[in-house]
């Protein structure tokens, strides 16, 4: 794989860049694989990735029905944080933004994380208790946080107001560390040291059946014919119900759309991220300048990545009263993902009734703060049978009335 | 942005006057169920993409509940009908089949 | 130069001049100008800076396609940035700022990038910038930061204001153009509610410049003709200046009204949003024409052919004196034909195609107009200003045949449907390969809540170009829609429509065919983002072969225009550098809106004072007028503390504690739900809800009573009163009325519907104030009228009666543990009752207390809070009240969930009290760290703070919380973290801390 | 009685189209078998009018019935005779399951009249209330802005609106925000 640099481009700009590769190669499958992942999402490159890095098994397939890294990777708000208050979601969230703090180089691809720091801010006296819970949470958890004085948000975030008649702002957790990146590259830097690593990345392969003899899994049918592998890894977020039903099993969980925009771009007058759970909406300025805008999902199922305009206008709503002058701005764009919640709202990274089919999703709103630590787990859990990580995620652990629920203190947003 | 018909007050409710109160028909266990079947009354759902039947309550408007029938992949609606029934009505069974031939979701086909 | 004609310019009022400024530059327009014509007639050409490369930029179009001139607006409140110079009239006064350069327009420091731009090629980002690592954040990034973002932020609170509307149609018509008056013709005909929306400030769109004939009538004739027959139809809605922007599920459409954008000192709201409900769809939406690729294309100067006629014959303005014609259709000829009858030089036609025929070509050629065929134009000269252009062979690589030196270049590639709203909601297209153009395909239209199609697209939008089959199609489209939405056709003829004949298009995506790297490297795609033919092909050789991929790569269609103008060119490369056909490469999505539309006019009012409703009770202008400093309790706002001169909030608080514990306080407890359950099944039915037994609640009798979620958790709590044989009154938590009353309703209906139950929800029927402490029964004595005696009315009891002439409802009840009545009086007279109360209570020290002052003194009773104990994560057994879940009952709502075994677990953290050896106050959210650390590393803990408050009546910190084994570890003290690092040490107490014997409300 | 208050206590937003806060009115929520002829024969008694259609509603005066759900009727019915009214329900509808509650005080009750008052309320609520759609005699309820309200026209002009009392001013502040702004120009 030839490295990128300034160097690197320098080069190339002196023969019309015609000495670029392929940023990942492009395969027919093989006849059999060590592991096949469905779903080439960030989570399933990830879970490929470090499969490879972590553990040495590279004989490894990520099948994807479409373009690598079109789900909810390529279409959510990049936020980045682990200011999480129940010790699974801190442990595993902390471990992914750590990984974003290094993925760049570890990646020789730059996602552009943007530690510029990010706040929740507390509106109400029950969300400044429960940040403070959150922090003191975090203080053991290892997770660098704080909680800041009103006039301190106003210091880092000048735009806001903070004396709203409505809802005045009390105060607010920040994460220093927190932040954005670019969500496409994050798929194409996995996807491209996956290749270097000889992994096939199979796209616009649609996954039709699992085979299984007995219990145990042997391969899956894709619309490029059959396909045999020992593990199997289902990383489809929104559509793992439907995959599930393919291996005979149900999950949990609920798909329904979330919905996100954008304004034309400005010139930078933010630069933190900001989370306002009681008005339900969070806002950060995207290196080329637009606002991005996101809220709360939609009510129903839905699988047609379209949301419904009301809640658009709640978020917008919530976010022009928070901050006044993106009352002037446009709405450039909106769109819609399809998430996929759980009982408790916190992920599924699980064994599956099915020996040798294992499943990470469930990721809800939250999905691409945690790309690299879900990889780095799901890649133990696939490798080893078991991870620190993701035991308090397993699927059974509703059936035991065993919750992992972070709407207690943070409210629901993402 | 859906638009549902609502069969206790007879109004074509518009989205934002409707609440979405998930899956239709759970039954519910409860003490002395085993520990699957309470799990699966409250956690497992048919997610289906596809012919689904969901609660929906008329929040803004007479505050009743009603039971809709619909597309998750294409949110064409084949129905709505009373909350005060275990199954769908035949007809709105006829009018899914009419449409997508072979549909089954959970016992109902 | 370009410059203002002598004649010409159908839109604009030569004899109303408007001044305007541009970078402060004062100027002069006509009544009627767009800011792009009034500056063209100003020759003021450079207008912008692009997004990466920070080019000069010219406009290009003349509509909402334009990608490069875009300006700041205004000043102050009402500054917007991004504002397209093409779609904003000009007014008097009128003030707008060139982005995205410094210092200055003319010398642009950040033009160096154009410099450097082979050094910044597609994705370069992604490849540099990577070492080392801080860098990214502290100095890269802020650079690209800088450079990149096009306007200024606002600063200031928008100081318009703005407004919804909902319609509901049978019809709505996009587009206003000769198709859309067709359609709203047609369907108005059949009787059908119909709405015509045309986002400009005229109507008849292209046909009213280029001057087709329609039923024998000029276009304009016609169009005036047909807006006067709709004007006079009662079914018929028409607006101007208002844009179809998005087409949504189940025949929702959002419509932009931009109501004094024009004119900003008219009254009322400057935009209104629309929330449309049509049964069907017309969307006769046009076309807009593509840009040919060639070296040099972006140069200020070079623009859309059909623009450069527009502001010809619209405005009566000329882009430039010499104008070189470049094109792959015959459409462009009308450009050379309108300006040579101008007056103005046209030096050559060069047309790609090698032997085109049709009635314009002989039109030109016979107005002596020199013309090229199988020409191309090899690259445009100049820098901020065509200078002239090389011209080559189309089928070459190149090589330069000649060179006409000229100000202004007029490219057609031909013309894409605007597709947008069609496939907002998942209308699919087809590519036509003779028209070299995506179109609708009608048996793949967007369906809606009857599974069938409910958007039609009509005339130019539909692929028809030429206006016979426009009108026709947009007339027909109109009718078609009436019958979907169920009017029968009425008989009626369709306009007829004449036009010269027009030989075909051929595609051309690149110009030369051959254009050697040199020339793709300058041959732009995007104008705002600086993507370039060398761009996409880059892309596609580094493996990003998804249309999505290739665009997110290069950031083609990102723009601000959302890819108009650059979308198909782009996805032509792609295509031909996969040796794929267009069709199976595909399109990006469309998404809404169709233009970007105001953050305000999606806000609606609903801003400031009314941004949400706020709930007030009948004595919230009594708490307002005396020092409540309010607390948002969901929508609702409860003093927190009632103020009083200097003192701080926390003095206010103790205050009100100490002197309800010795005196007499009152608490506006109005907001506390209150359901009334009434049937032969209420008693069975709260036995399911509460998981303590209400129906054997004695009338007249109160009953403490908790609630818990059906998966165990609890989830409200409060007094239950019998009030006969088959009413009960649920009191709930202040959050918890309208959910606890859904709540009962979703069962009712929706699981046990067959038992007889009513449920009504009188919480705001109500004004109930708590009289608390020592001297409440003086008081209530004093105002007299109903014997409140311990022995009539002992704790938990209530009765009816009348206190100091007002109907009222008494309860004995205390979460304070004082001697305490919470009275419910009608709503109409709670602010005199509040009133008379702190009136006769003067004597006995009477005041009003807040809501922190209720929380202390549950806590210093060892109360719980739903809320602060519970988190929904918190089950009865965790705060220690297995006494309220009934062993009698079989069933109630959670019993099942508790049987699990995580919840039956014995090391779940269980409530206790808590006290720090030095009397401080253990900060709110603390832990209690336990020894070691989990298998991730972190600090194990042993249990957590629930509430933590400095207690005025012990003088001491105290705090409830829930540890590990608690109530068996008594008087052992635990370490509870804090935030900066440090502990505090606490010891284990019964969560009881002041009147355990309960002497203070046993009398 | 004489410290009894309306909401607003009678506040007004004069213009084109007047807002009004309408005073204390009677309400009362009446649920059972709506087919009862006791039921019917009570509701007729107190309001002069029989039981509703399905989204509809009559009213003279102070008086007036509502369809408001199935098994749910609004009455109205003046102020002061509001307890008189409910005793009057409970005598007649001895020995039924029903349910009969004062809700007079729970309510804010506003008229917006005036010659574009459909549009008034169009701007804060998604039915459809085009003339040939909502007549005189039709009940709607629905959202108004972000809260639930229901309304019925009294005449071509007059819309009588309630919504719950603690959110009163803002449903006020809303109209009448909707009235100042002026006519769409649709209906």
């Amino acid at each position: 794989m030839k490295r990128y640099s300034a160097f690197a481009i320098a080069r190339e700009a002196f023969r019309q860049h015609s000495g670029w590769d392929r940023a990942w190669a492009k395969r027919e499958p093989k006849k059999k694989y060590d592991v096949i992942i469905v779903g080439a999402g960030g989570h399933g490159l990830a879970t490929a990735y470090y499969l490879g890095k972590n553990f040495g098994i590279t004989n490894v397939a990520v099948i994807e029905k479409g373009w690598l890294g079109g789900g909810n990777t390529g279409r959510n708000t990049t936020i980045i944080r682990s200011n999480y208050l129940q010790d699974p979601s801190a442990a595993i969230y902390e471990k992914s933004r750590s990984l974003y703090e290094t993925m760049s180089q570890d990646l020789n691809y730059n996602v552009m994380f943007s530690p510029r720091g990010l706040i929740m801010l507390a509106q109400t006296q029950h969300e400044i208790r429960g940040y403070q819970r959150t922090a003191h949470a975090n203080a053991l958890q290892g997770v660098s946080t704080e909680w800041i004085s009103a006039a301190r948000v106003k210091e880092l975030c000048p735009i806001m107001n903070i004396d709203g008649p409505r809802y005045p702002v009390l105060g607010g957790l920040y994460q220093a560390r927190g932040g954005t990146a670019r969500h496409d590259a994050v798929a194409w830097g996995y996807a491209r040291a996956c290749s270097d690593m000889g992994m096939d990345i199979i796209q616009q392969c649609e996954v039709t059946g699992v085979r299984k003899n007995g219990d145990k899994v042997v391969g899956v049918d894709t619309t490029k014919g059959p396909i045999d592998c020992d593990k199997l890894g289902m990383v489809v977020a929104g559509h793992a119900s439907v995959l599930a039903q393919k291996a005979g099993f149900r999950l949990p969980i609920e798909s329904v759309a979330l919905q996100a925009l954008v304004s034309e771009p400005i010139k930078p007058c933010m630069d933190v991220v900001v989370m306002a759970n009681t008005v339900h909406g969070y806002l950060s300025q995207s290196d080329k300048g637009e606002m991005v805008i996101g809220g709360g999902t939609d009510g129903y199922n839905n699988y047609t990545q379209r949301g419904s305009f009301h809640h658009v206008e709640e978020t917008v709503r919530a976010l022009v009263e928070t901050f006044p002058m993106l009352g002037r701005l446009k709405m450039l764009r909106q769109w819609g993902g399809i998430v996929d919640v759980t009982g408790d709202r916190s992920p599924i990274l699980s064994k599956t009734p099915v020996e040798g089919v294992f499943v990470n999703c469930g990721w809800g709103t939250g999905g691409f703060k945690a790309i690299p630590g879900s990889g780095w787990a799901m890649a133990e859990l696939m490798a080893k049978g078991h991870s620190p990580l993701t035991e308090e995620f397993n699927m059974f652990r509703f059936r035991e009335g065993k919750f992992i629920d972070e709407s207690v203190a943070a409210g629901v947003a993402h | 942005m859906l638009t549902l018909h609502c069969p206790n007050c007879g109004v074509h409710a518009d989205e934002t006057d409707l609440h979405a109160e998930g899956e239709a028909h759970l039954k519910r266990f409860g003490p002395d169920s085993s520990d699957d079947d309470f799990h699966d009354y409250m956690f497992q759902r048919q997610n289906p993409k596809g012919v689904h039947f969901e609660r929906w309550k008329h929040v803004y408007g007479c505050g009743k509940y009603f039971l809709a029938a619909r597309c998750t992949a294409t949110l064409e609606v084949f129905g709505t009908y009373s909350a005060q029934t275990h199954e769908p009505p035949q007809a709105i069974k006829d009018a899914i089949s009419a449409k997508r031939p072979g549909w089954s979701w959970g016992d109902f086909s | 130069m370009s410059t203002r004609l002598a004649l010409g310019g159908r839109l604009v009022n030569k004899n109303k001049a408007v001044s305007f400024a541009f970078n402060g530059k004062n100027l002069r327009g006509y009544e009627g100008d767009t800011l792009a014509s009034a500056l063209l007639a100003n020759d003021q050409m450079l207008v912008g800076r692009s997004f990466k490369y920070h080019r000069p930029r010219g406009v290009i179009a003349s509509g909402a396609e334009e990608p490069n001139g875009l300006v700041n607006l205004g000043k102050g409140s009402t500054f917007e940035p991004n504002q397209r110079m093409t779609t904003t009239e000009l007014f008097e006064g009128l003030s707008a700022t060139s982005q995205n350069h410094w210092p200055s327009l003319e010398f642009d420091v950040g033009a160096i990038n154009t410099h450097l731009s082979r050094f910044l090629p597609a994705g370069f980002y992604y490849k540099m910038f990577i070492h080392p690592r801080p860098f990214w954040k502290y100095v890269y990034e802020p650079i690209i930061r800088h450079s990149a973002g096009l306007g200024k932020a606002p600063t200031e609170q928008d100081s318009d204001t703005y407004e919804h509307f909902h319609a509901h149609f049978d019809v709505m018509i996009v587009g206003g153009g000769i198709s859309g008056l067709a359609a709203a013709h047609s369907s108005a005909q059949t009787g059908a509610r119909v709405l015509l929306v045309e986002q400009t400030a005229d109507w008849g769109g292209r046909a009213v410049v280029d001057a087709p004939k329609i039923d024998g009538l000029t276009a304009q004739e016609w169009v005036n003709k047909t807006v006067q027959d709709l004007e006079s139809m009662g079914n018929v809605t028409m607006r101007l200046r208002m844009q179809g922007s998005g087409v949504y599920d189940h025949g929702y459409v959002l419509a932009y009204e931009r109501l004094s954008d024009h004119a900003p000192e008219m009254e009322g709201p400057r935009h209104r949003l629309w929330r449309i409900r049509a049964k069907q769809i017309v969307t006769a939406t046009g076309a807009i024409e593509r840009p040919l690729s060639f070296a040099g294309n972006d140069i200020p100067g070079v623009l859309l052919a059909a623009a450069v006629r527009d502001y010809a014959i619209n405005f009566g303005v000329s882009v430039g004196d010499r104008t070189v014609v470049v094109t792959n259709n015959d459409d462009a000829y009308r450009t050379a034909i309108v300006l040579k009858n101008a007056g103005l030089d046209i030096p050559a036609i060069i047309d790609a195609r090698t032997a085109p025929e049709g009635d314009l070509i002989d039109e030109a050629r016979a107005l002596g107009i020199r013309i090229e065929f199988g020409k191309a134009v090899a690259k445009v000269k100049g820098g901020k200003r065509v200078t002239g252009v090389e011209i080559c062979t189309q089928a070459g690589e190149g090589a330069v045949l000649e060179e006409i030196s000229c100000d202004c270049v007029a490219m057609s590639g031909g013309w894409s449907p605007v597709v947008h709203l069609w496939s907002h909601c998942g209308g699919k297209l087809n590519w036509d390969d003779v028209q070299a153009m995506f179109r609708p395909d009608p048996e793949r239209a967007p369906t809606g809540a009857d599974g069938l199609g409910f958007v039609t697209t009509a005339g130019v939008a539909n692929g028809h170009l030429f206006t016979a089959e426009a009108v026709a199609d947009g007339f027909a489209a109109g009718r078609a829609a009436a019958k979907a939405a169920g009017f029968k056709s009425k008989a009626g003829q369709a306009p007829l429509g004449e036009c010269a004949h027009e030989g075909p298009i051929s595609a051309v995506w690149l110009m030369p065919q051959g254009a050697k790297h040199a020339l793709r490297s300058k041959a732009w795609l995007d104008f705002q983002n600086d993507v370039k033919v060398s761009d996409v092909q880059l892309a596609a050789q580094e493996g990003y072969e998804s249309v999505e991929h290739a665009k997110r790569y290069t950031t083609i269609g990102m723009a601000t225009d959302q890819g108009k103008l650059s979308n198909i060119n782009g996805l032509a490369i792609l295509s031909k550098a996969l040796n794929a056909d267009i069709p199976n490469v595909g399109t990006t999505t469309f998404r809404p809106p169709y233009t970007p539309i105001s953050l305000s006019s999606i806000t609606g009012v609903a801003k400031n004072e009314l941004f949400q409703p706020i709930r007030k009770t009948p004595m919230s202008d009594w708490h307002a007028a005396n020092g409540a400093d309010f607390e948002p309790v969901g929508q609702w706002r409860r003093p927190y503390a009632y103020i009083r001169g200097t003192e701080t909030v926390e003095d206010a608080v103790n205050r009100e504690v100490v002197n309800t514990r010795e005196k007499l306080g009152l608490l506006d407890a109005s907001t506390l739900g209150k359901l009334v359950v009434k049937g032969p099944d209420a008693g069975k039915f709260l036995d399911m809800m509460y998981t303590n037994m209400m129906s054997n609640l004695a009338v007249g009798k109160c009953r403490y009573g908790l609630m818990c979620s059906e998966n165990g958790f609890l989830s409200d709590d409060g007094v239950v009163a019998r009030i006969d044989e088959d009413t009960w009154l649920c009191h709930t938590t202040t959050g918890g009325a309208e959910r606890i009353h859904a709540w009962m309703e979703d069962w009712l209906q929706c699981e046990w519907w067959d038992w007889k139950v009513y449920v009504a929800n009188v919480t705001e029927q109500w004004a109930q104030v708590a009289v608390v402490g020592p001297n409440a029964r003086k008081v209530l004595e004093k105002i007299g009228g109903m014997d409140v005696s311990k022995e009539t009315l002992p704790f938990m009891q209530w009765a009816d009666g009348t206190l100091g002439g007002f109907d009222a409802r008494v309860y004995r009840i205390s979460f304070s543990g004082e001697l305490s009545y919470e009275i419910a009086v009608p709503a109409s007279q709670g602010a005199a009752f509040w009133e008379l109360l702190l009136a006769a209570g003067q004597e006995f020290g009477v005041m009003p207390y807040g809501t922190e002052a209720l929380h202390i003194m549950r806590a210093e009773k060892g109360f719980i809070m739903i809320g602060d104990e519970t988190d929904g994560t918190v089950i009865p057994q965790d705060l220690n009240l297995q006494w309220a879940l009934s062993k009698k009952k079989t069933d109630y709502l959670g019993k099942r969930a508790h049987e699990r075994s995580h919840m039956a677990d014995p090391n779940r953290w269980k409530l206790v009290g808590l006290e720090t050896l030095d009397g401080s106050v253990i900060p709110d959210g603390s832990y209690a760290i336990a020894d070691g650390t989990n298998a991730n590393g972190q600090r194990n803990t042993q249990g957590r703070i629930t509430s933590t408050y400095y207690s005025p009546t012990l003088k001491k910190g105290i705090a409830m919380g829930l540890v590990l084994h608690g109530p068996d570890r008594m008087g052992e003290e635990i370490e509870f973290n804090k935030v900066d690092g440090t502990t505090v040490r606490a010891k284990i107490v019964d969560p009881v801390f002041y009147d355990k014997e309960g002497a203070k409300n046993n009398v | 009685m004489s410290n009894a208050v309306s909401t607003l206590q009678g506040k007004v937003a004069a213009g084109e189209v007047t807002v009004r806060e309408g005073g204390l009115r009677g309400m009362i929520t009446f649920r059972g078998d709506l087919s009862n002829a006791k039921l019917k024969s009570v509701c007729k008694s107190l309001t002069g009018f029989g039981v509703p259609e399905m989204g509809k509603a009559a009213s003279n005066g102070d008086k007036g019935v509502a369809w408001m759900s199935p098994d749910e009727l609004l009455i109205l019915v003046p102020h002061a005779e509001t307890n008189a009214a409910i005793a009057a329900i409970e005598k007649a509808m001895k020995g039924q399951h029903f349910l009969a509650k004062n809700v007079s005080d729970a309510r804010t009750h506003l008229t917006v009249q005036g010659l574009f008052s459909r549009e008034v309320i169009a701007k804060l609520a998604p039915a459809d209330l085009h003339p040939d759609s909502f007549k005189v005699g039709d009940f709607r309820r629905t959202r108004l802005g972000q809260i639930a309200a229901a309304f019925w026209m009294t005449d071509d002009e007059t819309f009588e609106v309630i919504c719950f009392r603690s959110v009163g001013q803002y449903a006020f502040d809303l109209l009448a925000a909707s009235a100042k702004a002026g006519p769409v120009g649709h209906f």
